[in-house]
């Protein structure tokens, strides 16, 4: 129940927000407290999740149409309940900026946005294949609108390269899940068994691969990010690129377990190339945005790297991963946003020396970014500590790749920063622009406090993210260890006790 | 009581009907004057009638001629509709001429 | 000495409650003053239309077994109560976009008699079991169709669809008699099941009349569904008719060509399966592209609903090509929500046009999602619904056509509608940056001066396909019972 | 002998039929052409004769040759007929496709019964005296095919009054169609 | 005890974020103060565990606390722990000590700048750092220590952040470092395949099960680890360029503590680099090629804080050569020693800095003996420390390294020599810096730019550090004097036994040699710089080039890895991403338009086609079924 509420509770408000006549301010205030209320709602589930259970937890189910037996089935494994508070999180930080920007139409931004939070959850909970396809394209719509209405000079191609990009995949997707799912008679991911079909996996895989994106499926990525306002593109490269590496863990390779090991190679190169390719455009980026995006790119492919390296290092360190990965994306880009509202431009050639006399803007950037670039005592270093040490087990060459990646990403993290920062005050800097508000402080220092608690706690997430704390037995199984057995002999006595 | 059947045999009326479908179908494609094309659709009709009461009669079972008669009746309901849009159409002086009518398009 | 065949009037109460209504508005009109006119003849057709969905329900609900009535000339099943309600509820919905139309003002009575005639045929044809019924209800409701496309005889574009369509449709009818002729030659037979029978004992499976007949008919029916290459009609007799007839036509002939040709090829051919069905696959997938691809550079709306209208017969003729039982509920079920969004689509469009007077273009749709909110978002929802996202039934319903696909072992047809839809999604989205994304100041006409009349009966309307496309999306279970339930009543 | 009269009579009424039907469709001027229509209705009819359906052949002398035909010519003589040149217009490749297709379909059908001619269709059923008969067609009408019957009334009455609708005067101008162009135009 | 150790590393941490978070709250001086307080206190903490330590038998004297599991994937897991043993608690004392010291300098360094607060902050930041690095109890936290360490370093180098020598700089060492992190995290990598864990404990005792190849690429991994942070050969080349940061991070963080750490890493791995001999031996030979070079390049710069920072790499050779030796406490040793005497070194070139109004370049310097005699006589023992002149402190260091060499066979003869040669450049280039800044006649820039600030040589707080500084750079070295006591090598015993045990007769031998060569380098510079009239510097003009350019490392490396990244970057945005990436997609959309466009213009508006569409779809439908069948 308590996971149905975190999924439509948003929507239910974004329908208040839409239908009401709100004031500006009581559209933003309202959307403002729901997304505060959801990260409570997560609270609350952290803080009655069981992680010795090895089962899902949580868990509603109720038919949609029982002849194909699909149906409304949600659920919280561990690691979707890190990605269910980090979109919480993200999501209020986006809404707050939002609010504090003061977005145009406010009734129909908010009411999208959280139309949006509900759907994210959405997918980090959904047990059930189509039901997770309908959440997974649920998010298209307000994304479309979002960055359509909302964004730059360029959106209307930005957006609309996006949408279509991510349809395509998203589309072979749901042809792979009709021929899965019919071939096993049933979409209920606890319940559906495994498959070794090559083309089906390839279906869900490109269809991730272009979500998250991985290189080559980016084309859509720097338009989108580029010309989204700067919250919609921290949710974007944030939380909605998580769903992708969900997908992998949850239904690539714990579905597929023989076509993951036989297309690993080609996937963890692809993985490798997306993470240097991504390093090196983002060391050229002309602009933040540019930066962030691009390392982006890096970063899903590093989480990617862990993922299909598929055992218990790699595994952990993904889901931190992407955790961390969410919240300095979704940082940067606020930030991003917030020195593009004083100088109203990203570009590098035009930025510069705004650390005198900005001390909060410099050192909230200055921390996410050594953040971003993996220092060791970080927690994204020990994400990718342990992305790397995994995929090490799969080859030493995709650790030395990733090695290399991380220095590139010194380069271009540095680059950033100096390029806002520090040197010759830019011509685009006026000298009366302000240091970051209060208000500002209040909406990017706590993605900031949860990114520094992580550093000094990273276990928190890397050791509670599978059931059980076991990764590859928890993919080995399918994510059904418990409760499928459960299942199953309530199955047998119902039949034993209807045939006497 | 019956009586076998005299002449040609059902296949030669249906060659006749075929001719006359197709002529039908050649006049529909390549005459402009929109009345023109309504009786070309008119020979079209009455080659299925045709059709329809050889094989009435090959079967011998009254039903073809039934639909044949009743195909009549749409027949003229067609001609009637047509006559009054061409009617209409004149009443606009709007060229009577298919090929001018090309407004919509694309 | 003749014994008058037993006439079961509950099967015929649809046809027959719409013929009423429209007989009484026709006698009606000429006696009632002007003003009293409009509103009554519209109130007595929506009636019609009312009576008849809710006969259609009775024989739903009181039609366990199908059963022929009338000397076999019609069925009485479950399958065509669903048809008939589909058909009634589109009939009605369009009762309440046509009522702002003013320009029919001379014929107002005629309109929504012919309304009402075009529905009646179309309730009739989908019970049609013999092709002579099949033949004449198709000309009935088609007669009336092309009367209602060209009645506003202002319109230029409308004479011209009046006359394409009578046109074509006059050479579809005919092949469709033909074939019907040689069909009947083969078999001896009119009936459907007597077709199948005659197939069957006599072993025609590869009689060569009977398939050359059987080609002509399915290209008859295909055209009404206007499916490519015999689309040609749609674009312009869509474009040129007034818009509340389009969004009738869009809905209701396309769902009861679909229904008649899933029935009668069930029904009639089952021993030729194997041609038929492949046949309309690649059909589909003609359809399917160009559609698709043509409505990608349209800028009239209504001209792309109408290639988008042909996708989607592309897209319903997938489970039909199929020919199995989830084909025929993945059939039905997706015209329920399809027909609500052609509807919904169509009527927002006709409320635009009045709003500014010229035909709607996507230029001048600019700006109207933030004018018009309610329209707007009920505009892009049918959108985002044709794409087949989720939160509307089409989604549900290309899964369930996808699904029959598959199930049929046609994992290419998946393939082929899953890169359709990708096309499809190019200029859907098109319609929704026109709403949304540009401001009105981009838009060259001002609206035709203060504020457009309320169209409150449009809106009703457009808010019910809204009900019904969403509503459809999270009811799946109820409509696809339903549609299981019709569907098992054809012999499959 | 008999059989021999019967070919007679349907060499003459076939080809009458046939070359009426030409033109109808070569015919520059309408009126001609439906003057060649009533011919060819009319060997139709004889043909139909033959086929022993005297009743279908009676009414369409009267239905068609007479009514229908009429109500034709009439429409032809309130519009003047206008002559056009039965080829000219449109693009070449059109013609030439019309050409081809009505070939092949004429072709094709032939083939298809001439496949068939020597099995089946050479067989026909012996039939009764009352075959085609107005009382046989009268009793099929209101027993097996009453419906069919019904509708047909019913769709004669939806083309008649549309024919009304269609066809009558506009009472009344339109007063804002005046900027109504169907693509969208500014004026 | 391990309260202490605890408390040493939170102190400092606590201070930096106190002053972070205090912003204007806090005044300038009060975050000096409070820097300084709290690495006062981390040294009273190290100065606890230290105590405690000696007061638990040689046996017990390592001891392990863990605070909480901070890493963990799978079965793979390593807490956030101190260890607190002789190694770390010597280097404790070392870095807060130092850094306490110095901090207290930066107070009267750093008064005025506005961003005072900032420099202190980062300041504490290092030390905590540091002392994370030399206190965690597992390889992981090492690692994450050598980063954060390198983190400090990059933003105090880019302290002055307008400067773009100095933000580039900043950069530089900070990608070489991490090329350094990224080696030895791969190192770690294998350890983790291989045995599992991160724990010293755990790794020390497994490695036995480690393949040849496999201990050789971890030490060869934690070695790239050392010689970047240590600025050895090859990845040396930032710490000149790192002079760019106030004088007082040069002293802490690029002399007495920070780059020493690679010394620390290889003695602290020291179980590694027994099993992979070899790579000891590169240790050891990068070492001596290090001080050599570096000893060379001295020679020709003319910046006082290069000339300090090479002779740094110079000394830290030595300590390199010691370590891959295996006299580990000798290269300790000398660690500690050369921390006195480099931060005295910076300290007083600081002051000079600081009266000459920030001047760096010793040709604009001149005849300062008589203007500061207080920091000419600390930098004289400075000096003489840092060639290694008897009594201070670098005398007892270095030379017993240099015996220690002795006990290495050919090889450690080969690498002795090479030290010899550096001693006698040490000699040389030290002098040459003592002669040209405070011998000779003052130079026209003296004259314009020297200002007391009214009291004294500088503030007190300045002043005394380098008082302390000098004294214990005087007599810091008599802690241990190999041939007579060794406290310092019994202290580390328990920690790291070493491997060579060099005879008396070879501590004699090179303390002797290394003493003479000490002075002729000495008396050379004397010739060429100090006397009255000094005679022409020989000078070879490629060599002195070559020289000048730091022997084209930076130009190399320009070459071989940046302009080619540069260049590869550039390629792929303009020949991939742009055309195929990002056009793959319009190219389709362009393409599907096409075709619609296509399909468009069949639609011709012409009835007869419509109708003729149908009649050739039929014909074909027809003739498929009838052929089909």
């Amino acid at each position: 129940m308590l996971t149905t509420v975190l999924i439509f509770m948003p929507v239910a408000v974004a329908l208040i927000v839409w239908l009401l006549p709100l004031s500006r301010l009581a559209a933003g205030g309202v959307a403002l407290l729901a997304s505060l209320a959801e990260v409570g709602l997560w609270i609350e589930a952290l803080v009655r999740f069981d992680f010795d259970s090895s089962g899902l937890q949580f868990h509603q189910r109720q038919s949609w149409f029982s002849d194909l037996n699909v149906s409304y089935h949600v659920g919280l494994f561990p690691f979707s309940l890190w990605l269910v508070g980090l979109t919480a999180v993200v999501m209020a930080a986006a809404v707050a900026y939002a609010v504090w920007v003061g977005r145009e139409r406010p009734r129909a931004y908010f009411g999208l946005m959280l139309f949006l939070t509900g759907a994210i959850a959405g997918v980090f909970t959904a047990q059930d294949l189509l039901l997770f396809y309908a959440f997974f394209e649920a998010m298209l719509i307000p994304l479309y609108v979002l960055v359509g209405v909302w964004g730059g000079a360029g959106r209307l191609g930005a957006t609309v390269k996006f949408v279509i990009y991510t349809m395509a995949g998203s589309l072979l997707m749901l042809a792979a899940i009709i021929v899965y799912g019919l071939q096993q008679g049933t979409f209920d991911l606890l319940e559906i068994g495994p498959s070794s079909s090559d083309w089906v996996f390839l279906g869900f895989v490109v269809a991730f691969a272009i979500k998250a994106p991985l290189f080559p499926f980016h084309g859509w990525l720097p338009d989108a990010y580029r010309e989204s306002s700067p919250e919609v593109s921290a949710v974007l490269s944030g939380v909605v690129s998580k769903a992708a590496a969900y997908g992998f863990i949850r239904i690539a390779i714990a579905k597929f377990p023989g076509p993951t090991s036989d297309l690993r190679g080609a996937i963890l190169a692809l993985a490798a190339i997306g993470l240097v390719y991504g390093s090196l455009l983002a060391f050229r980026a002309p602009d933040v945005r540019g930066v962030v995006a691009y390392s982006s790119l890096a970063q899903m492919g590093l989480i990617t790297l862990g993922v299909f390296a598929v055992n218990d290092l790699g595994l952990d360190g993904a889901v931190l991963q992407m955790v961390n990965h969410g919240l300095i994306s979704a940082a940067l880009f606020l930030l991003a946003g917030m020195v593009e509202r004083r100088t109203s431009t990203g570009e590098f050639a035009l930025l510069g020396g705004m650390a005198r006399g900005r001390p909060a803007l410099a050192t909230v950037l200055m921390t996410t970014g050594i953040i971003a670039l993996a220092v060791p005592l970080s927690s994204a270093f020990a994400g990718e500590f342990l992305i790397l040490a995994g995929v090490f087990q799969q080859g030493w060459g995709w650790a030395v790749v990733g090695a290399v990646a991380i220095v590139l990403a010194a380069m271009y993290i540095l680059r950033m920063i100096s390029g806002i920062l520090h040197q010759d005050v830019g011509p685009a800097v006026p000298e009366a622009a302000l240091d970051l508000r209060p208000g500002e402080l209040a909406i990017v220092v706590p993605l900031v406090g949860v990114l520094l608690a992580l550093s000094a706690w990273p276990a928190a997430i890397s050791q509670r993210s599978f059931p059980n704390d076991q990764p590859q037995q928890a993919v080995r199984s399918q994510f059904r260890a418990v409760s499928y057995v459960v299942r199953e002999t309530q199955v047998t006595l119902n039949v034993s006790r209807g045939t006497p | 009581m019956t009586i076998a059947m005299l002449g040609p045999e059902v296949s030669w009326y249906l060659a006749v009907s075929a001719f006359l479908f197709a002529t039908g179908a050649f006049g529909v494609l390549v005459r402009r004057s929109p009345l023109i094309v309504l009786l070309s659709l008119e020979i079209m009709l009455n080659a299925g009638n045709l059709a329809l009461i050889a094989f009435s009669r090959h079967h011998g079972r009254g039903d073809g001629q039934i639909f044949a008669i009743s195909v009549m009746a749409i027949a003229a309901s067609e001609v009637v509709v047509g006559l009054g849009l061409i009617v209409a159409m004149s009443r606009k002086r709007v060229a009577l001429d298919v090929d001018k009518l090309n407004f919509l398009r694309g | 000495m003749i014994h008058r065949p037993h006439v079961d009037w509950l099967a015929l109460a649809p046809s027959n409650a719409l013929l009423t209504a429209g007989a009484i508005i026709l006698l009606a009109s000429v006696f009632l003053p002007r003003p009293a006119r409009r509103p009554f003849s519209a109130f007595l057709c929506a009636v019609g239309f009312l009576v008849a969905l809710i006969f259609a329900a009775v024989l739903y609900s009181h039609t366990p077994d199908a059963h022929e009535e009338i000397a076999a000339a019609i069925r009485r099943d479950r399958f065509g109560a669903l048809a008939q309600m589909i058909v009634a509820g589109s009939g009605l919905l369009a009762i309440g976009i046509s009522y702002a139309e003013r320009s029919s003002d001379d014929h107002i009575g005629e309109y929504y008699a012919m309304l009402a005639a075009a529905g009646a045929g179309m309730a009739f044809f989908v019970t049609a079991n013999n092709l002579m019924t099949l033949f004449l209800a198709l000309e009935w409701f088609s007669i009336a169709l092309y009367v209602l496309c060209a009645i506003d005889r202002e319109l230029v574009g409308a004479l011209e669809a009046g006359l394409k369509y009578l046109v074509v449709g006059g050479f579809g009818s005919a092949v469709l008699l033909f074939g019907s002729a040689l069909v009947y030659g083969a078999t001896g037979s009119l009936r459907f099941g007597g077709i199948a029978n005659a197939v069957s004992s006599q072993g025609l499976e590869r009689d060569v009349v009977l398939l050359f007949g059987l080609a002509m008919i399915i290209s008859g029916l295909c055209f009404k569904a206007s499916a490519a290459p015999f689309h040609m009609w749609t674009p312009d007799v869509y474009e040129g008719a007034p818009t509340p007839v389009t969004a009738f036509m869009a809905a209701a002939t396309k769902t009861v060509a679909l229904v008649v040709m899933f029935r009668l090829l069930v029904t009639a051919f089952p021993q030729e399966e194997h041609l038929w069905s492949v046949t309309l696959a690649v059909i589909a997938c003609i359809s399917l592209a160009i559609g698709n691809f043509a409505a990608l550079v349209q800028r009239n709306v209504k001209r792309l609903l109408a290639y988008s209208s042909i996708s989607h017969a592309g897209f319903m003729l997938i489970p039909l090509a199929t020919g199995s039982e989830l084909g025929g509920k993945a059939l039905l079920y997706y015209l329920i929500p399809y027909a609500a969004m052609s509807l919904g689509a169509f009527g927002v469009v006709a409320a635009r046009e009045r709003e500014l007077g010229v035909a709607v273009t996507l230029d001048n749709l600019a700006g109207l999602g933030w004018e018009r909110p309610f329209l707007g978002f009920s505009l892009a929802a049918f959108m985002f619904g044709f794409v087949g996202f989720p939160l509307s039934g089409g989604f549900v319903g290309k899964f369930y056509a996808f699904a029959a696909a598959y199930r049929h072992g046609w994992t290419w047809l998946v393939i082929v509608g899953v890169a359709a839809t990708l096309v499809s999604l190019y200029y859907y989205l098109a319609v929704i940056r026109a709403l949304f994304m540009r401001s009105a100041a981009e838009l060259q006409l001002a609206p035709a001066g203060g504020a457009p009349p309320r169209e409150a009966l449009l809106h009703v309307s457009v808010f019910a396909c809204l009900a019904v496309a969403i509503g459809s999306f999270f009811a799946v279970q109820p409509l696809i019972d339903l549609a299981g339930h019709a569907t098992r009543s054809l012999p499959l | 002998m008999g059989n021999f009269l019967v070919w007679v009579v349907w060499v003459f009424a076939a080809f009458g039929c046939l070359g009426s039907g030409v033109a109808v469709v070569s015919f520059s001027n309408p009126f001609y052409s439906a003057l060649a229509l009533i011919g060819n209705l009319g060997s139709l009819a004889v043909l139909y004769l033959l086929l022993s359906s005297e009743f279908v052949a009676a009414a369409q002398v009267l239905v068609y040759a007479g009514a229908v035909m009429v109500m034709f010519l009439f429409v032809i003589a309130y519009l003047g007929g206008e002559a056009d040149a039965p080829w000219a217009g449109g693009p070449t490749w059109q013609s030439l496709a019309a050409v081809l297709a009505a070939g092949t379909l004429l072709v094709e059908i032939i083939v298809v019964i001439g496949l068939k001619a020597g099995g089946r269709l050479s067989h026909q059923a012996h039939i009764g005296r009352s075959f085609g008969s107005p009382a046989q067609i009268g009793r099929l009408f209101l027993t097996d095919h009453l419906l069919a019957f019904e509708i047909t009334s019913i769709v004669l009455l939806v083309a008649a009054v549309g024919g009304v609708v269609l066809g009558a005067h506009a009472r009344r101008r339109y007063e804002w169609g005046s900027a109504r162009l169907p693509r969208g135009q500014a004026p | 005890m391990i309260w202490g150790a605890w408390l040493c590393l939170a102190s400092p941490l606590a201070a930096a974020l106190l002053i972070t978070l205090g912003g204007n709250a806090l005044s300038r001086r009060g975050a000096g103060y409070l820097a300084t307080f709290a690495t006062f206190v981390a040294f009273i903490g190290a100065a606890i565990s230290f105590f405690s330590l000696l007061s638990h038998d040689a046996g017990d004297r390592s001891h392990l606390s863990t605070g909480w599991t901070w890493i963990a994937g799978g079965s793979y897991h390593s807490g956030f722990s101190v260890l607190v043993d002789p190694l770390s608690t010597m280097m404790m004392l070392i870095v807060s000590g130092v850094g306490g010291l110095i901090i207290g300098y930066s107070i009267g360094y750093m008064d005025g700048d506005p961003e005072e607060r900032r420099y202190f902050a980062y300041m504490a930041l290092f030390v905590f750092s540091m002392l994370l690095l030399v206190q965690g109890g597992n390889l992981i936290l090492l690692l994450a220590g050598w980063g954060m360490v390198g983190l400090s370093s990059y933003l105090l180098i880019g302290f002055w952040q307008e400067r773009h020598s100095a933000i580039a700089a900043a950069k530089k060492a900070f990608v070489m470092n991490a090329v350094g992190d990224a080696t030895m995290a791969l190192a770690f990598f294998i350890l983790i395949q291989k045995t599992g864990s991160l724990d010293f404990g755990d790794v020390f005792a497994r490695q036995g099960f480690l393949g040849g190849w496999a201990i050789n690429l971890i030490a060869l991994g934690l070695l790239g680890g050392a010689v970047a942070k240590s600025a050895q050969l090859p990845l040396h080349t930032w710490l000149p360029d790192a002079m760019e940061g106030p004088t007082p991070v040069s002293a802490l963080i690029h002399a007495a503590t920070m780059v020493t750490a690679g010394v620390y890493l290889i003695v602290r791995t020291h179980p590694i680099f027994e099993q992979a001999p070899k790579i000891e031996d590169l240790a050891a030979g990068l070492g001596a090629a290090t001080l050599v070079m570096a000893g060379l390049i001295a020679l020709v710069q003319t910046d006082i804080k290069r000339v300090i920072a090479y002779s740094t790499m110079s000394q830290i050779g030595y300590m390199f050569l010691g370590a891959g030796l295996g006299a580990y406490a000798n290269g300790m040793f000398h660690l500690m020693t050369h921390a006195f005497f480099k931060a005295l070194l910076f300290m007083a070139a600081g002051i000079v800095i600081h009266a000459l109004a920030g001047e760096q370049d010793m040709r604009n310097m001149g005849g300062l003996r008589e203007l500061m005699p207080f920091t000419r006589w600390c930098f004289l023992i400075g000096s003489l420390a840092l060639v290694g002149i008897f009594p201070f402190a670098g005398f007892f260091s270095k030379d017993s390294i240099l015996a220690a060499a002795m006990d290495r066979g050919w090889y450690g003869y080969l690498l002795w020599v090479a030290g010899l040669a550096g001693t006698f450049l040490t000699g040389l280039y030290t002098f040459r810096m003592y002669f040209v800044v405070f011998g000779g006649q003052r130079s026209a820039f003296v004259r314009e730019h020297f200002h007391h600030e009214g009291h004294g040589e500088g503030p007190f707080s300045m002043t005394s550090t380098v008082a302390t500084l000098a004294g214990l750079a005087a007599i810091g070295g008599w802690i241990q004097w190999s041939p007579f006591w060794h406290p310092v090598t019994s202290w580390l015993e328990p920690v790291a036994r070493p491997l060579v045990e060099p005879a008396n007769w070879m501590e004699w031998t090179s303390s002797g040699t290394a003493l003479a060569l000490g002075l002729g380098g000495i008396w050379v510079a004397w010739l060429l710089y100090g006397a009255r009239r000094p005679r022409p510097v020989p000078r070879v003009a490629p060599v002195e080039s070559a020289l000048v350019h730091k022997l084209y490392f930076d130009e190399a490396y320009d070459l071989a890895f940046y302009r080619p990244a540069m260049r590869l970057s550039l390629l792929l945005g303009r020949f991939f991403e742009r055309p195929l990436i990002a056009g793959t997609g319009r190219e389709l959309a362009e393409g599907s338009v096409d075709v619609g466009r296509g399909f468009s213009r069949l639609q011709t508006g012409l009835v007869r086609t419509y109708v003729l569409a149908i009649a050739s779809s039929l014909a074909v439908i027809a003739v498929v079924f009838v052929a089909v069948r």
